[in-house]
């Protein structure tokens, strides 16, 4: 948010992309992708390209972080070196860990966390292209992976941005549009439980504005949600097939 | 570890808060008392001791001279650093710092960086090459509760009482001069955390209820009443009207703290 | 841990191998299918994705301005890294790389080192001053057996669409100018990799084989079929004579290989 | 050590901050300070500023570090950052490492470890501002919190350093007499026992120099004793009048 | 091999420390000469020095890495900050990381694994000084360490390398033959089993030359394996009047 | 664990040592064969194995240039590192730096440092710029005790071995010519260590002596007999009588130590 430029919407009020404000990116859903994971889900939104895999639930190791009654989740949020403009250290940088964070706590509301006490899983994000709001993007793929994985769930969780970028409220902000933009709010939610899961926000908002900034984040979860009911449906479909 | 409360006790605070009421008298919009002091470790180029009842976060300020990053040129550096020093629980643990620490010193950085309240270009001395780097440290010294609060109020004060070396440049050569002048600060942002707990809002939870809350969420006011910067925390969630709520809450809360900051 | 495999399923491996056979139908000396993918992460100077049966490796390359070495003055510099991120298998563990990952990247390095396939000389700036570094970092996304010649693949192949960036001196500093060159590429190595089972030499073993396997030795040959690089691993042994053996089948191998590489 | 100037000691003899040759600084204490802390104790001598707080006796985590016939104690010297002339990383640097050693051993000898078999105690000790003789003041304060704590103990601990600057042998250095004397002498004393604790020495004296600068140090550790006893009884007197 | 020289053989075809193309550096082994471990051995072979020792057969630690139907053998190859040119930092390198690796590899195929379920041996290797080729005398060494400690094993394992300078085929590289070299083949050798344990290499051969280079490598651990024979010898023997 | 002592041999010790006598032999006050190589590592600027016993203790120097520090811009660095490596000991684990080593590691570069045996000045080769850098590296081959004292005379012999290279400043930049000049040594600091075993003081204890000592206390003499550096460890006491013989004690034996260190 450090600077501003009078560039970001152009005079027919579309954005770089040509996007209207209101407007997602292309996204593409892939689901159960990775052999080795019990659920997984891979993600294109722009230029954004996401992996998330679930393991378990499995007993926890080390035993002591198990908790006696409730499952445990742990996840973690990585770039690839190569997903961003400069190199990027492959050791999790405080951005990273804090992602990881509220990332976990955005999924948790939604999982029957009492069902598998003394167990945990662990939810892999591999970000190997990123594109701005990678967080929500993760947070989308993640879920899905999850209920690949067969985790029981009150729900699913999508999650998108909003955000103001020259004096107009905007929808899914990618990379550019985050970097030189005067606001971001990445926003998750449990779509049929009116659930806000995930909130942040890095900018500058009046009360207004904010309210306005989150609703169009919550339409954008709800077209996402869509997406992601569709992405299951096709794997079970083609899952179906194949044990037929 | 005297920091775990019985499932009675939790009952009773959830059953409480389910009322309106709170277990130590307060309001569900009441802060416990905040007392700041500014000014106490000399060795460092600022200072501030925030007490929240009995929560007590210690900021010191260095600055140091070093290199602007590349996509800003012109303007200072901030660094926020958080430490959850052992002593101050039972719960924090001796080492690097952890996810905990680090999202505490990372909501302190964004609600000083966001609402622009220091004016970072007046730190840059050469363009691309020499500028005033500004280290917080937040220190921990007693966990009741709410650090977020404590730790954003105490970097604030900090701040405020952040004095800045002369320097002239001599030959090429950065050199430091006698006397101060205080740090450009903008703004004072105040973050305000509301812990929900039986579906209500409570500001300025202390330990104990915090281990009853379901979810947490701060929110960063500048002095405009803007928001500037927000983090949801916890296993559970908010609904749109909770969140709504607490926008119109922090902004009261946050003007009525910010009187408490002398600058 | 779906991984493991029982003892039962180990003996039919190994007694069919024992006949020359493989319980997926493919000849000793078959490779699973090879796909390969190149250019698909727009943000990388260089990339490309192989697919080896269900083994998947993204392999991204970035370059960056830095310095040579002080005993190649006149050369760019190679760096080679391996992740096994935890996606890839419920054997790989979060945390800095361990043996295994750090061997994968050191065998991949050599095959491209020793093979002279980058012509360092090339990326060399300012003698002993500035020269192009070329980070080579290998992705390792499905683990479904024989890593090393599905990531070696990927490196070339990553290289051999790798861009590198115009640039101009001015006034003794380094501009970077609009538009790319290709890297100046020289070999394209190829790794085949052997595993010893049931005293047979097998080629791109997948992962329940390499379960039973009590050795492997995997061999990098150049385009002239000369042999650039070796490592034996595993806790068994090689005669002289299955070495011999390999060496020869090695060439075969890295030829049929090499004719899916673009150039 | 490594510079000499002449300007330690002025021509009435006196030192830098006015002090005599064997004079203490200012020493303020306060006990019980911390309320999640089983014991703590605050000192302020001269600028040095230090907190000190005990946890246990507790089950030992990790368990393999527990001893069958006695307790363990544990200790941690720790710089704040901002505590020092120029910013200190947090990370523990190799001084601090040794110094919660010697620390650490410096308090042992007063406590009957096998009181508690199989349990642990740790001890943190964070300095806010340093203004030499650190170790010193960390001692004379972690013992009083460990009274605070309740662990039983033979004696106090109670320590002073004392050194040569400009051929006069002092008590107390302050940061400039440690980094421009000649010699320094941490010491550590268990008043009613005649027994030193720690003892260090950076410098160089001779043999005659050297009994003369224990002597003083031990002084200094018996005036602060008396202050130690002081700041107990403070506590126990407001403790007991809030009970009443 | 970054560089070519063409001084590496002189006109009489000797090397630069006068060695003929196959002849091995002067080597010196002692056997059983660090107290506390259970086996110990030292080389010198040309400028290396390396010293090599076991720990065990012994319980794991942790518990979980021990294996229910065999011994566990782990391998640290470590080099001293000046056994080479520049200082090199002691925390373990790739380079380092890869050749524990690789040693401990070349080790296990002659160890009945098996004798010993749920233990574990700890081999440590100290580079003192590097003079090429220093992973063959680890080897060598170690595997005489591993006798010491009554390991039950099939065979020694022997190790030397070979390779190629100035377009001849050499026995026993040194550094600067490693370095300027145009390939290095270290192998490692079972004598009695005609199994080769280890097997790397570093720069171009034809397939013909490959052949000849291991060969070469291989009479030259048939060489060593006498040595290794001759160090457990004398060591049995002067233990032997020791005792008696 | 083969080094740890049965209750039984350690009544012993402490018995035998009530009554003035030690288990092998000696005399409270008596060294154990101390045995002196210099120059053992080509490879090292300076070098010497001391074996103390059968305690051996290797250490190797080398000579960098680098940066002065900024408080002392005129003076050349010593850098202290002292290894526990683990073949020497069952009880030494691989890994950082441990609390044990780092104080091995300061209380040899404080018997150096303090007595100001190096003349660090003439290190200085620009003000404030270039100074050579003095790595010493201790490095803990076999553990039978007392390593301070061996590894603390071993780091002197080593630097009385050091051969520090000849250079020249040609354009502003430090070339290195051919040819060396010793160290410039000023001083022979000797470190003694007393253990308190039984309420009496031995010097040069053992391992086993070691595992039953109350407390010990090192002390560092000049070549004029002066103290400078002492370190008491361990989690027993002493008397300030103890303390002052100690001290006397530890002037007689530095001198007879000194004596087998070649100049």
């Amino acid at each position: 948010m450090s600077q501003k430029t009078e560039k970001l919407i152009d005079k027919k009020g579309l954005r770089l992309d040509g996007r209207k404000p209101d407007e997602l990116r292309p996204i593409k859903m892939e689901v159960g992708i990775l052999s080795n994971a019990e659920g997984s889900a891979y993600i294109e939104q722009g230029k954004n390209k996401i992996l998330a895999a679930v393991f378990g639930p499995k007993e926890m190791h080390p035993k002591h972080l198990a908790l006696p009654d409730r499952m445990v989740i742990r996840c973690r949020y990585h770039m690839a070196p190569f997903s961003v403009q400069e190199r990027k250290s492959p050791s999790p940088s405080r951005r990273e860990i804090e992602l990881s964070k509220v990332i976990r706590e955005s999924l948790e509301p939604t999982v029957f966390m009492e069902y598998y006490p003394r167990t945990g899983i662990d939810v892999f994000i591999e970000v190997l292209q990123a594109d701005g709001s990678t967080r929500c993007a993760s947070i989308t793929a993640a879920s899905v992976a999850m209920a690949d994985a067969g985790i029981p769930m009150r729900d699913l969780v999508a999650a998108c941005s909003a955000g103001k970028v020259d004096d107009t409220i905007i929808l899914d902000l990618m990379d550019a549009e985050d970097k030189l933009g005067s606001a971001d709010v990445p926003v998750a939610l449990m779509p049929n439980h009116n659930a806000v899961t995930l909130l942040q926000m890095d900018g500058i908002l009046t009360a207004e504005e904010f309210e306005k900034t989150v609703s169009l984040a919550l339409e954008g979860c709800q077209k996402i949600y869509a997406m992601q009911k569709e992405a299951l449906k096709t794997r079970y479909v083609s899952v179906k097939e194949v044990e037929e | 570890m005297s920091s775990v409360i019985t499932r009675v006790k939790q009952k009773q605070i959830a059953q409480a808060i389910a009322k309106g009421k709170r277990l130590d008298g307060r309001d569900l919009a009441d802060y416990r008392e905040i007392k700041i002091e500014q000014g106490i470790i000399e060795r460092a180029e600022g200072s501030a001791r925030i007490l929240l009842g009995k929560t007590e976060v210690l900021v010191g300020t260095k600055i140091e001279l070093g290199e602007p990053f590349p996509d800003t040129p012109n303007e200072g550096v901030l660094t926020v650093n958080a430490e959850l020093v052992p002593l101050a629980s039972s719960t924090f643990e001796p080492g690097p710092p952890d996810e905990n620490s680090i999202e505490l010193a990372r909501i302190v950085d964004r609600g000083i960086r966001e609402s622009k309240a220091i004016d970072t270009e007046k730190l840059c001395i050469e363009p691309g090459k020499k500028v005033f780097v500004i280290f917080v440290d937040v220190y921990v010294l007693n966990h009741d509760g709410n650090l977020i609060d404590a730790s954003a109020l105490a970097a604030v004060a900090a701040l405020l009482n952040t004095k800045m070396p002369n320097y002239e440049i001599k030959e090429g050569e950065v050199k430091l001069k006698p006397g101060y002048t205080p740090l450009p600060m903008r703004k004072r942002p105040i973050t305000v955390t509301f812990a929900k707990i039986s579906d209500k809002l409570v500001v300025d939870a202390w330990l104990e209820e915090e281990q009853v809350m379901d979810a947490r969420l701060s929110m960063a006011i500048d002095d405009d009443g803007n928001i500037c910067a927000i983090q949801k925390g916890g296993s559970g969630y908010f609904t749109v009207q909770e969140i709504l709520d607490a926008a119109k809450m922090a902004r009261e809360k946050s003007e009525e703290i910010r009187k408490k900051l002398k600058w």
